[in-house]
């Protein structure tokens, strides 16, 4: 029998593969085209207390191997989404995390009360986003600042409380050290990488924000090494992110220290990826005759 | 699965003029191609992962399940799409995104710009009313034919005077003699039109966007409208185009 | 007229393209197959004082858009490549840049006054080697390290100096400001971001070092990003470096900051592809009305 | 520009057993392809960078300026060269490497396991020898007719035991045999070969590793031999196998 459950700050997941915030909206879009009860959780589209638009000017941009986007956390806020969204996914028996971004401690604050009397299964605290510039990302780069975000959200969270970091941080060990400490059940990373683009026709960032955030597979590498490092430093479970394209990679993840891994670009090359991924972890598994996840996590 | 993924065997793909391709493509197994005038099909054509991200084309024909996208060489995507020969596969996601309404009457107005004819050609097919398709291009033109075939009338513009008017097609079209358009094309041509029937009669066009889902989760291909942020793979591409270009 | 020439540093490059070290070897593979005279420069590959053997396993490991590359400064020492390898490149017509490794402060002053009394052009300080255990990474991950290292080495240096800079430093902009108060003439950047990959049948990392270095186009908006932000804080010129495999990507990179280009990866791509940069960045000064670099340098 | 870029055009691509293909491709112009036995080629058989890097392998034959691979379909490189059908065009940068020495007399084995056979088949060809192939292969055996003509005698195992010898290709080889043996084939093969023929008769054998640019400059496929540090894309891929395994 092959056990690919995961039992994660108390919530249990029927499988390893989460949704990636940002990439599966509400889920909906999706559940028109698969029953979403087969993956082991969804992150929500990042949620801010109020309702946003978003950026202007160009929101995605290809790369090699991967996209540069800059939506600029657009959603329409907590309220509408507890009461026209979070319904919906309830329903969908799988884990459901809310994603929650801000620009102030106070409205993380804010956002996670609202949260705590909800049915949402945990939260994600994004504390680490690129693309909105009054700030968020900036919480996420210094441990300290991190650290006191973490400390006032814990106080108030009644919900597991994971904390996303950005690979964009000083020191990605010394941040997750310091997330732990303040409180964090358990860790997801990576966010997206701080990049950019320019139009060399029109001689300006293709951006409007000039800078944007990388995702998709070109910095699986990278983002791999960082949940390796941070899962050697820390005792609570992590959630790896970054370029997973198919079971290999999230082998790969789960070999250097995930608990479970979040799936985001590659859903855009094809929508029921995530099937593809729980199939092939599954017939791995079978294979090698690995019985439960525990037995190759963190292996190297 | 109806937005699933597709493999499709392409059973033509012609450049009928300069830079402009015809790709028929034939379904496997027995799920056919659909889909509405103006909704859009997700296209990979390459095995591995660069290009990174799907190119969506518009619907310009279905007939017998077998589809038709008219398309023009732009960059890397459409460029790949352009190797490709009869016999070879490739994978499809659709039908995407919102549709022309094709159930009026009256006099109607088609006008599009360059490859915006895409989509255009098969509302033409699609409509059972009075159709003025006017289409403006550069230089070159292509599609006439088919186009006459569900039109009362066409008018053509060129910009080098290659062909009809010398100039651009906002130029002589008139928004009085008709009671709905439709246009894809430039934005700018697009705005002019949407500028021009202000007031008198409702515009519907097809928008761009860079895309990235297609299906409307990731948010990459948000507007702004006048009713709030739209998804152009979602609401769109079809909008009233009042909605989009609100402002001025 | 098409004026391609850069100077940087008292130094003239006939055009903006040089072979970044490592991917070049000292010339001459690459002389077999074109003439090395059409090149702005040839950056060496890494030497240290004593010869190196380079690691032990698996060195190169392909990623999606990218290497990772674990040679670990296999090279023949700095004696051996005056005596050997210099005379041959400096036959070469184009300018030639030795790149420069080292575990120690006083390996690196060593090396460096070695090369004072050569016909080098210019010293590229390699202070971000990811490959190496014993050292080398860890100069170019603090400001105050780095700082250290450089002011140090520009005491001995009587050659321009440019000092290399890792993307795994903590803050890229800081570590370049102390590197240009320590004496730094130019900058480059980046080199390779660490990584890693997992070999899942075996249960363990690819590399015998566990991490290695990441390269190719899908560091491009990340490095080109890291460009932009370090030249608009420093006032010394710098070579842009980050998966540059055509003109287009080499024309960014100078519209983001740089004043020269390093190519790297994409030399394993075909050998000739730092000519079809050079000849694409004509073409598209004499399409755009371009007539010198300075005109589009740092316009972003 | 010897070692250059060469475009070429397949004139077939056939699998002879199961995942093991034979690839021919022509020279395109005037640039016929050329190399030694023992020597290789990279192959790009893709547009775009996914794989990144190029694929090595072993010239099997040369003929009027066409060339033949014998490959096994491994990962994704390899596959995606598996798919390429006659007319296609790919690149090829070669003949790079060290070669066999083809100038020598007497008694010669040439021992291959499995696709080692492929460089194997051109050294026969060109060697001016007494020639006994010994060729170990999992089940499936392919390429003996191509061996036949060129040898005295071929020896053939299969570690299922459907042709010929049950058992390790090694087990039935004798050193005591011959003047000189040249090897392709599993890393533990090759080996065991130079350990049996240690003292007695020197055994070349044609390395692999994982390379990047294939000429000599990146250092990626260096190995630790007893003369120092080599580079098997440069002073390989051919070496005195007793240089190679050196210790024990
Ligand atoms: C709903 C929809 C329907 C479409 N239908 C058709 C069609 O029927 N026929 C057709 O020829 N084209 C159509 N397009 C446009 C087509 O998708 C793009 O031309 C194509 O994606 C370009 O890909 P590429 O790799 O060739 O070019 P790229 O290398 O990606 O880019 C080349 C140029 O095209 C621009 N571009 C790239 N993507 C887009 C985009 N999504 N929107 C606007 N500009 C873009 C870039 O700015 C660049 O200048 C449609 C687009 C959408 C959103
Ligand atoms: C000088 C030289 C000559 C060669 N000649 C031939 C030949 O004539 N016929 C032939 O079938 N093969 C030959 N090979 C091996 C061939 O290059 C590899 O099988 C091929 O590169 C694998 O590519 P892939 O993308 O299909 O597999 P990948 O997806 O890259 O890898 C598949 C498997 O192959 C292993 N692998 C990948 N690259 C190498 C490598 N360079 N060396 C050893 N193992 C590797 C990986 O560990 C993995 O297990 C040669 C290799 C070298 C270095
Ligand atoms: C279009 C897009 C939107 C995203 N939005 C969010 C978001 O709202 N909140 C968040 O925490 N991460 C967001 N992310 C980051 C992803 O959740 C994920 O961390 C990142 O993309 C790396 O994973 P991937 O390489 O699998 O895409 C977004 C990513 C993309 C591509
Ligand atoms: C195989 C290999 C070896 C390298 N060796 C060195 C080195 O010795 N010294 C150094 O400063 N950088 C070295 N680099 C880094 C490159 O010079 C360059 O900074 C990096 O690869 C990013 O550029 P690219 O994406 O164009 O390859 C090496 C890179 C590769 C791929
Ligand atoms: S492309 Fe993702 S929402 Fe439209
Ligand atoms: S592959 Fe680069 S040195 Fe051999």
């Amino acid at each position: 029998m092959i056990d690919m459950r995961v039992n994660l700050c108390g919530i249990e997941f029927k499988n390893p593969v989460i949704a990636a915030s940002g990439s599966f909206g509400f889920g909906r879009e999706y559940s028109e085209i698969f029953s979403l009860s087969k993956l082991g959780g969804i992150s929500t589209k990042g949620l801010t207390l109020e309702k946003r638009e978003g950026n202007k000017g160009i929101r995605i941009y290809e790369t090699t191997g991967g996209i540069l986007n800059s939506i600029g956390l657009e959603n329409p806020g907590i309220d509408y989404f507890i009461s026209e969204e979070l319904p919906f996914m309830i329903k969908q028996n799988t884990v459901i995390i809310a994603n929650v971004g801000g620009n102030t401690v106070e409205d993380y604050v804010k956002a996670v009360n609202k949260l705590n009397e909800t049915k949402i299964d945990m939260i994600e605290l994004n504390i680490s986003c690129p693309n909105v510039k009054e700030g968020g990302m900036a919480f996420g780069i210094k441990s300290k600042t991190s650290y006191r975000v973490v400390s006032e959200v814990r106080r108030a969270c009644k919900k597991p409380l994971i904390v996303k970091l950005s690979p964009n941080a000083e020191n990605i060990v010394q941040l997750a050290e310091s997330c732990v400490k303040a409180g964090a059940d358990g860790l997801s990373l990576v966010n997206t990488f701080s990049g950019m683009a320019v139009d060399i026709k029109n001689r300006k960032a293709v951006f409007d924000n000039i800078i944007a955030g990388l995702s998709g597979p070109c910095i699986k590498p990278i983002a791999l090494r960082m949940v390796y490092e941070v899962s050697k430093a820390v005792d609570v479970p992590i959630m790896g992110i970054g370029g997973i394209m198919n079971y290999k990679d999230a082998i790969e993840f789960i070999m250097a220290g995930a608990w479970t891994v979040q799936v985001g670009s590659a859903n855009f090359i094809k929508p029921t990826i995530t099937l593809d991924i729980i199939d092939g972890i599954k017939n791995f598994m079978a294979e090698e005759g690995i019985k439960s996840l525990e037995e190759i996590r963190g292996v190297i | 699965m109806d937005k699933g993924y597709k493999k499709g065997t392409i059973t033509s793909n012609i450049e009928i003029a300069s830079n402009i391709y015809e790709l028929k493509v034939a379904s496997s197994f027995n799920s056919p191609f659909y889909g509405e005038a103006g909704q859009f099909y997700m296209l990979r054509a390459w095995n591995g992962l660069d290009p990174f991200l799907a190119r969506p084309l518009s619907i310009s024909n279905i007939m017998d399940g077998e589809i038709t996208f008219l398309y023009q060489l732009r960059g890397r995507g459409t460029e790949r799409i352009s190797k490709l020969k009869s016999g070879d596969s490739l994978e499809l996601m659709g039908p995407l995104g919102s549709s022309f309404n094709t159930n009026l009457r009256g006099n109607v107005a088609l006008i599009s710009g360059g490859i915006g004819i895409a989509p255009l050609v098969f509302l033409a097919k699609s409509l059972k009313a009075n159709i003025d398709f006017y289409c403006g291009f550069k230089d070159e033109v292509y599609y006439i034919d088919k186009i006459r075939k569900y039109s009362r009338a066409v008018y053509i513009s060129t910009e080098s005077g290659s062909v009809g008017y010398r100039g651009l097609i906002t130029e002589i079209f008139n928004p009085a003699l008709y009671d709905i358009a439709f246009s894809c094309g430039p934005v700018g041509m697009m705005k002019r039109i949407v500028k021009m029937c202000k007031g008198k009669i409702p515009v519907y066009i097809s928008m761009e966007n860079r895309m990235a889902c297609g299906i409307g989760a990731c948010l990459g291909c948000s507007i702004k409208t006048s009713k709030g942020m739209k998804r152009v793979c979602k609401e769109g591409a079809v909008f009233l185009g009042e909605e989009v270009f609100y402002c001025d």
